[in-house]
């Protein structure tokens, strides 16, 4: 990765977030707490009928986001009692994932992202000019800009918290310890052993997301727990970022300008009658 | 419907005026010097008698 | 070289893309974290549920900045739920109203008024009302007190607001004082109070995560209590099986291994099943049932069981719809008669022993006289376990399914598991909420998990246990210190009225002469040393006389009655909202459109405010504004952060929270309404020679105040609440009372609380720093126990159960009790200890006795007294059930109460003809998102957004069979009322196969009315008023309705659907009437 | 019934969130940007030939679209007092930051270019500052390509390969259009040929784009502004090449079909890669085969 080069995350300074899905209660506690904090404002209020969700995604006002998914599938061994029907329960909270290489953080053309001391990506809203440029960069659908404030807004994983020691504020609030935040490296050995545990009680399609260096963003700062494909939680299943492929884009750019330099040279070549 | 024409006005409005400029800077004098021979002040007026 | 043009930072620095340090800003290198720069931190508490979170309130600038979870409390280890997490906006936010509004009779819109002047005119209101109201006898026996005045709420306020609510009020001869706690778990309290000797909880929260089954039936214990719920994970986590029994697949049965689908109202008869199985299988904890409970106890030969009497109970008065509870007694034993008809009684009472009552049980335990007979051989046709097999061998694995809907697989699945997680070594807990309490019957479904628990072995040792839910953040404390009509502090009855009563007259009726009941005399007569002070004396009775007296049940449903009548004239609502949360939501307001006055004390503009300008009434036409002649007073609230007080979580844990900033505006907490409400009073009624006016005069007001708003002290309430002895210094437990009038305490079961002077609520030692019981977190009642009967931990001989369950046992060396957890148990009394037959009090109880508030010291599995409608549970249907009871003749609960009024109309059940026109089962239940009736969710934004609409839950094949569509609108419909909701169909609400048919049932969430921001109709709108007998408690978590698609009609339309219905179905006066 | 979630996506909604781009404002300065950077080298190669009305028409017309591709931008965004802030750091792996900066270089080349030719002024000044405009120029044609395509928005980014070839077409096709538009017939051979090979190349690459791209080409495949767009172009250029050659009017008419068909080409580039975010499937499934060839590869070794 072309681009990275100079980008060395120090990993054994770096934090996240471990999301277990299989232990959310998909009480919204985190999309709260989190609003509490950062003073971010209200989303609007829509009554969608997609079971309890009605935040919908995520986006500069809403920073942590519980999916909930109804599926006439089995889940491990529970026995839901729900007629003939096999069902299941689905609940997850998303939120920015932080991404080892991330396309937001690349496409920034005035720095207002930019990744700090503990690892995370953070958009600095002194700084931001509401360019919107991270909007399609990033392949979560993650970051959003805020109608009001005209600047990009998303999960800071608690930036100025972090500064004092503390855990972001969704993490702390957590009933459940669905949302687990520490040292990136220990999380992922806990999410390990998580998941032979879920397994082993028989959720056969549980898997982690996000948790691999080697996918398509270099791993994610913020990984998961699901018990389903990524798609079915609004996921992408193999997400990368694009400025991976940058640097064959620059070539392409410049053998086309080059190209078109010499093309338009030549249409004039012959001099005037 | 009105809304979504609005908000193309501007950018139909930058083009028309992109190549009224350029067609009249292209039927200027080949060796267009109206600055250079004092003649700033009355370019437009003159532009205008100007012919081919 | 550090530069201010990022550029150069890039250029010259190790950051060359830029995407770090570089790219940094100056106001993003300067930003803190404002807990960290706050001027202090501020120890509070939640203010919704009863989980009792404990908050970390940071202020700066004396604002508040930010509140969140204190990772110190060893229940929520720094967790909140999304109301939790709110609490900063509830506090702060922008909906608060922060001025007193007046409306004059007849008037469109509200006025501001000065809150002076609002007060003083308010206390005129009280003091007019009071005279014109004045009730000097009722029926020709002396009540002392006054109908004209109600007061509703408290369990959202703390015990201090409480007390002062109840104290004064008293004083001022009212009696309708209630609170939610009547419509959320007063069967609670009647329940376990019979079964076990306390209305309270056994168990804590943190004590589940050492459970191997825990069954949570009757509550959506993730949705309504999600930081509770973490110990259920922790358990879940270490191998316990989670089983989740409930009509609808919630986000609790979500995290289940085992969702049960039950038909809402029959859990009588799943557990009744479960009861069959045990004892038919002899899986029943042999040694613990022999010692600990009453099974081998032998009952009296005239006792004749619902199985002989088809659906009654022998002593069943037809008439009188209630029963002569003589012939439920124990062989040998003096008849003992039940409550409810009290005069009947009460001669032979007063000259003899006294009763068992409902909800006298608190705190205490129904008393009883005499030694009972036992077989110890458990044989004996007429010994309780007997009477239970004959009882319940009609609750077989069928009859589940055709009750309850539930196949039998399931039901085996559970009968399974319980058994198989109970034992010396293993413990199994039910967790349960108002799923249980809200019927006609409430009580009983309580009384039947009891049972099983005991049948199991699974009380007072850890990991086992009920635990009961409650919703309010001090809703257990609001029933200690009760505002409840039916009660005085620490359980203590309300005397009811009776010619020439004197005190002693009262205690020989109601105090029993065994177990620490025996003591009740020493816990009154402080009681009213407390209250009168230097004026309560030996010689007149310490004023017991001045104690207004009841006359039947005051409850909040009868107070809504009698103000539609118009002898109840002026109402205070303190932080309730009767008008969405009560049952019958438009009776509610009929009776507060009848009212001469009505003070509203919330934080924000609820229904119960507003009714008389934008009610649904007003919108129908069946009440127009300009005609409306009550006068509201709406004075804003203060909330947790703004005051000092105590909440008792569900556990029974006090815990403190400190006052964080001053209230704003006219915010006031209602220990400074209710304080200066009675000095406002008593300077009034100053130099008045009226012996009426005596006990307000005479009443101890004196509380120091300070700051600028001239707050009471609530630490001096609180002292006084814990009580003090005749030099004033404060008592360190309920055992140094005394009945000669030397000591003074306005709660005994609170005794102990300031200990030492020292304010043991607000101890807040780190759960890190103590064993998992963690005694020095705050203080629970009684005398800071956390898990109760906890003597039956260990085997007779006094040795644990097992290793793996030790919790309490006896030194024989040290001759002592010792333990993880503070001994429910006399200290030094050896398991070898066996009464003297002439043995009275404590003394009579044995080495064997673990329910030391029972006067026999053993759990009841057999109710002899207690329980007005039955010594065991039986299953009856819910007063509108579109289901005819296959279990007996006796369609619905013969001794429930029932209140005919055109606007609370009943529906037919059953087989009766008309029944069909109300096809489908309806329940109601809580969001995680919303709170109770609204007022401290729907008004905050963050948690609106996450639930915005009133919306209903219905099947596929309901759907279908209805024509309802997702996303839009369906209108629902019963005899009282009708309302709309969005459609959400889902498989979360299966379909039932009962009896050859498919019931469908609908879901409706109770938080919604038309104010705030998260609006619809309310689901109270459709229940009736119809009440468990013991507890006065509502039936809304079972009704019957119909439902079809699109939006209700508006204006007069809406009320001629209503009435087309109830012509459809035949509806009269007399429907669902008989007993 | 509560909706199934189905496989493809969370209530068949996009996984990415929409660019909050407005294609008046992108698009256009898509547009813009590419006419300004091929006029400016158009400008250069007409002036250093001796056709100095076509190059001065050319400097005025590239000047002009700079400064409509400028407004564009700002006024796309949330904080265009902030503008600025985009000279705050230089990013190599942004697109965006990069053609900022390269049109800081390009503008006072462009400006000055287009005063001296009108002004006649500082003739020597005005000559460097032509070459160098037209130097710069291609790049401001093409980094737009890189800029769409480093973008997580499946059709653009998928599209990487093409879409500079087809930004350069397009850009030699308009500024071909408006040399037709705006220059003498005598001056207007370049403007002619530019716009005939630009044509050319820009239906060849949309066509490449579309082949490669295989099923997430629909969006492009279904667009009718790119077909009018390809239309458009191919018209102009060949009504340019013919009766443009003889007739000033129809000259005249070429050049605005070139233009008007260059700026549909961007329009429907851009709605297209707009559809294709908001279609889950669009993510989803390319995902899906990628990692299924992945499985598939690491099973085979």
């Amino acid at each position: 990765m072309a681009f990275d080069l100079d980008e060395r995350l120090d990993e054994g300074r770096r934090v996240g977030f471990f999301t277990d899905t299989s232990i959310c209660i998909g009480c919204k506690a985190c999309e709260v707490a989190c609003k509490e904090w950062n003073h971010v404002p209200d989303d609007g209020l829509n009554f969608t009928g997609w079971s309890y969700d009605n935040t919908v995604k995520l986006s500069a006002d809403t920073w942590r986001h519980v999916a909930f998914v109804e599926q006439r599938k089995p889940l491990g061994h529970q026995e839901p009692g729900v007629g003939d029907l096999d069902f299941r329960w689905l609940m997850a909270s998303d939120v920015c994932k932080h991404c080892t290489h991330a396309a937001c953080l690349d496409v920034c053309p005035t720095g207002s992202l930019f990744r700090t001391e503990f690892g995370t990506v953070v958009v600095q809203e002194d700084v931001c000019n509401g360019c919107g440029y991270c909007v399609p960069a990033c392949p979560f659908g993650v970051i959003g800009k805020r109608e009001t404030s005209g600047t990009a807004a998303k999960c800071t994983m608690c930036y100025d918290r972090l500064g004092a020691g503390e855990e972001p504020a969704c993490a702390k609030t957590c009933p459940t310890d669905s949302i687990q935040f520490g040292d990136l490296d220990e999380l992922r050995e806990r999410a390990e052993r998580r998941l032979e545990q879920v397994r082993a009680a028989g959720a056969a399609s549980a898997r982690l997301y996000g948790h691999d260096p080697d996918d398509g963003v270099g791993g994610t700062g913020a990984f998961f727990l699901l018990l389903d494909e990524p798609e079915v939680y609004g996921l992408p299943p193999d997400p990368v970022v694009t400025t991976r492929d940058l640097p064959s884009m620059w070539r392409q750019a410049g053998v086309a300008a080059v190209a078109l330099l010499a093309g338009l040279a030549a249409t004039a070549w012959r001099r005037k009658r | 419907m009105k809304h979504k024409v609005l908000e193309y006005l501007p950018f139909v409005g930058i083009v028309l005026a992109i190549c009224t400029a350029s067609w009249v800077a292209g039927r200027m004098p080949a060796e267009g010097r109206a600055f250079a021979a004092g003649l700033g002040r009355t370019a437009g007026p003159r532009r205008r008698t100007i012919s081919r | 070289m550090e530069f201010g043009w990022p550029l150069l930072r890039q250029l010259t620095g190790a950051d060359r893309t830029a995407r770090g340090p570089a790219a940094k800003s100056a106001r993003t290198a300067g930003l803190r974290a404002r807990t960290s720069t706050a001027d202090r931190v501020v120890k509070s508490v939640c203010p919704y549920c009863a989980v009792g979170c404990a908050q970390n309130v940071y202020v700066r600038d004396e604002r508040v900045v930010q509140i969140e979870g204190d990772p110190d409390s060893p229940v929520s280890r720094g967790r909140l739920c999304p109301k939790g997490a709110a609490s900063l906006q509830l506090t702060t936010g922008s909906g608060r109203q922060y001025g007193a509004l007046y409306r004059p009779p007849g008037a469109a819109d509200w006025q501001p008024i000065e809150l002076d002047t609002a007060m003083d005119m308010i206390a005129d209101r009280i003091i007019e009302t009071r005279r014109a109201t004045w009730e000097r006898e009722h029926d020709g026996l002396p009540t002392g007190r006054t109908m004209g005045i109600a007061s509703l709420g408290g369990a959202t306020l703390d015990n201090e607001e409480n007390y002062l609510i109840k104290k004064l009020l008293t004083a001022l001869g009212v009696v309708q004082i209630e609170n939610q706690a009547r419509v959320c778990h007063s069967s609670t309290v009647v329940g376990l109070g019979t079964s076990f000797g306390r209305g309270g909880a056994t168990t804590y929260l943190q004590d589940l995560q050492h459970s191997d089954c825990v069954i949570i039936e009757g509550s959506n214990f993730a949705e309504a209590h999600p930081v509770g719920f973490q110990w259920v994970m922790e358990a879940k986590a270490r191998g316990a099986v989670i089983i989740h029994v409930d009509p609808r697949f919630t986000r609790t049965s979500a995290l289940a291994d085992l969702h049960v689908p039950i038909r809402a109202g029959s859990d009588v008869a799943f557990l009744g099943a479960i009861i069959n199985h045990v004892l038919e299988n002899e899986l029943y904890f042999h040694e613990y049932v022999v010692n600990y409970t009453n099974a081998a106890t032998i009952l009296s030969e005239d006792y004749r069981d619902a199985e002989d009497l088809d659906g009654v109970f022998s002593g069943f008065d037809e008439q009188g719809r209630s029963y002569d509870v003589a012939s439920w007694q124990y062989e040998g034993m003096e008849a003992v008669a039940a409550s409810g008809d009290r005069d009947q009684e009460y001669a032979k009472r007063t000259g003899s022993s006294p009763p068992g009552r409902p909800e006298t049980q608190g705190g205490t335990g129904a008393p009883l006289n005499g030694r009972p007979q036992r077989d110890e051989t458990l044989r004996h046709p007429r010994c309780v376990l007997q009477v239970l097999r004959r009882h319940y061998a009609r609750y077989t694995p069928e009859m589940v399914e055709r009750v309850c809907g539930v196949p039998r697989h399931l039901f085996e699945e559970v009968c399974r598991h319980l058994t198989e997680n109970s034992g010396p070594d293993k413990t199994a807990e039910f967790v349960y909420a108002v799923g249980w309490t809200q019927h006609s019957d409430g009580s009983q479904f309580i009384r039947a998990a009891c049972i099983l628990q005991l049948l199991l072995g699974n009380i007072g040792r850890p990991g086992g246990g009920i635990q009961a839910l409650r919703g309010h953040a001090s809703i257990q404390g609001s029933s200690d210190i009760p505002t409840l009509f039916n009660l005085l502090p620490g359980y203590i009855p309300m005397p009811h009225a009776h010619e020439n009563e004197q005190l002693r007259d009262f205690l020989r009726a109601d105090a029993p002469t065994k177990g620490f009941w025996a003591n009740m005399p020493a816990y009154l007569v402080s009681l009213l040393k407390a209250w009168w002070g230097e004026s309560a004396r030996a010689d007149n009775d310490y004023r017991f006389g001045w104690l207004p007296r009841l006359t039947g049940s005051h409850s909040t449903y009868d107070t809504v009655l009698a103000q539609i009548e118009g002898t109840c004239k002026g109402y205070l609502l303190l932080g309730e909202n009767p008008a969405v949360g009560s049952a019958n939501a438009k009776m509610q307001r009929l009776g507060m459109a009848n009212l001469d006055w009505l003070v509203v004390r919330d934080l924000n503009l609820i229904e119960s405010a507003t009714w008389w300008k934008d009610g649904p009434e007003i919108e129908t036409g069946e009440l127009r504004t300009a005609d409306l002649r009550t006068e509201v007073f709406f004075l804003p609230a203060a909330c947790h952060t703004e005051k000092d007080g105590s909440f008792t979580n569900t556990n029974r844990m006090l815990q403190w929270h400190h006052r964080a900033v001053e209230p704003r505006g006219d915010a006031r907490s209602d220990l400074w309404f209710m304080y200066h409400l009675g000095r406002i009073i008593r300077e009034k009624l100053a130099g008045s020679r009226d012996p009426v006016d005596a006990p307000v005069l005479d009443l101890t007001w004196d509380y120091p105040t300070h700051g600028e708003t001239a707050e009471p002290s609530a630490e001096a309430v609180l002292a006084e609440i814990n009580g003090r002895d005749a030099q004033g210094r404060p008592l360190s437990g309920y055992t140094e009372l005394k009945d000669d009038g030397s000591t003074a305490c306005g709660c005994w079961i609170y005794c102990g609380v300031y200990a030492g002077g020292i304010n043991q609520a607000a101890r807040r030692k780190p759960a890190s720093e103590q064993n998992w019981i963690a005694a020095e977190w705050a203080w629970a009642w009684p005398a800071n126990r956390r898990i109760l009967y906890n003597r039956a931990s260990a085997r007779p001989d006094g040795s644990p159960w097992s290793e793996r369950k030790r919790l309490v046992w006896w030194d024989a060396q040290a001759g002592e009790w010792t333990g993880y957890d503070v001994p429910d148990f006399e200290a030094d009394k050896d398991p070898g200890y066996r009464p003297p037959p002439d043995a009275q009090g404590v003394a009579a109880l044995s080495g064997i006795d673990p329910f030391i508030m029972q006067a026999d010291g053993k759990g009841w599995l057999f109710a002899p007294a207690g329980v007005v409608d039955g010594p065991l549970p039986t299953h009856y249907e819910p007063q509108d059930s579109p289901v005819a009871n296959p279990l007996y003749g006796r369609q619905r609960n013969p001794v429930r109460k029932v209140y005919p009024h055109e606007n609370n109309r009943y529906q037919p059940s059953g087989d009766e003809p008309g029944a069909s026109v109300y096809p489908y089962v309806v329940t109601t239940y809580r969001l995680t998102e919303h709170f109770t009736a609204g007022g401290m969710s729907r008004f905050t934004p963050y948690l609106s957004e996450l639930q915005p609409e009133m919306f209903c839950e219905v099947s596929p094949e309901l759907a279908a069979e209805r024509g309802l569509v997702h996303g839009d609108w369906a209108t629902i419909v019963t005899a009282r009322n009708a309302i709309e909701a969005r459609v959400m169909v889902t498989d979360r609400m299966p379909s039932l196969h009962l009896d050859g048919r498919v019931l469908h049932q609908i879901g409706l969430p109770f938080h919604f009315g038309p104010n705030g921001l998260a609006r619809g109709d309310a689901a109270n709108e459709l229940s009736a008023i119809s009440l468990d007998p013991n507890s006065h408690i509502q039936e809304v978590k079972a009704l019957s309705a119909d439902i079809r698609p699109g939006r209700r009609p508006r204006g007069a339309a809406l009320p001629e659907l209503v009435r087309a219905y109830q012509r459809r179905a035949g509806v009269s006066a007399g429907t669902g009437m008989e007993a | 019934m509560v909706p199934k979630a189905d496989f493809d996506s969370y209530y068949g909604r996009p996984v990415l969130n929409e660019p909050t781009w407005r294609a008046a404002d992108i698009a256009g300065y898509l547009f813009l940007g590419g006419l300004a950077g091929a006029s400016s080298t158009l400008a250069a190669a007409a002036e250093l030939t001796g056709r100095p009305r076509l190059a001065r028409a050319a400097k005025v017309g590239a000047l002009g679209a700079l400064g409509g591709s400028l407004y564009a931008l700002i006024h796309d965004l949330g904080r265009p007092e902030r503008f600025v802030n985009m000279l705050r750091v230089f990013k190599v792996t942004s697109p965006m930051s990069v053609g900022t900066w390269i049109l800081t270089a390009y503008g006072p080349h462009a400006g000055a270019a287009a005063a001296t030719g009108v002004t006649g002024l500082f003739p020597g000044l005005g000559r460097a500052a032509t070459v160098g405009a037209g130097v710069v120029g291609p790049a401001v044609a093409t980094y737009t390509a890189a800029l769409i395509c480093d973008t997580a928005v499946p059709v653009w980014h998928e599209a990487y390969r093409e879409m500079p070839f087809l930004f350069a077409g397009s850009a030699a096709a308009s500024a071909g259009g408006l040399g037709l538009l705006a220059a003498p017939l005598s001056e207007a051979g370049p403007a002619r040929r530019a716009a005939l090979a630009g044509a050319a190349v820009e239906v060849a690459a949309a066509a490449r784009m579309e082949r490669r791209l295989g099923p997430l080409a629909e969006p492009l495949k279904r667009s009718g502004l790119l077909r009018l767009g390809e239309a458009l172009s191919l018209a102009g250029a060949l009504a340019g090449a013919t009766v443009g050659r003889r007739s000033r009017v129809a000259a005249m008419a070429a050049g605005a079909a070139l233009l008007a068909g260059s700026a549909c080409t961007r329009f429907g580039i851009f709605q297209a890669g707009m559809e294709s975010a908001n279609d889950p499937k669009h993510t989803v499934q390319p995902q899906r085969r990628r990692l299924a060839r992945a499985r598939a590869e690491r099973d085979l070794t």
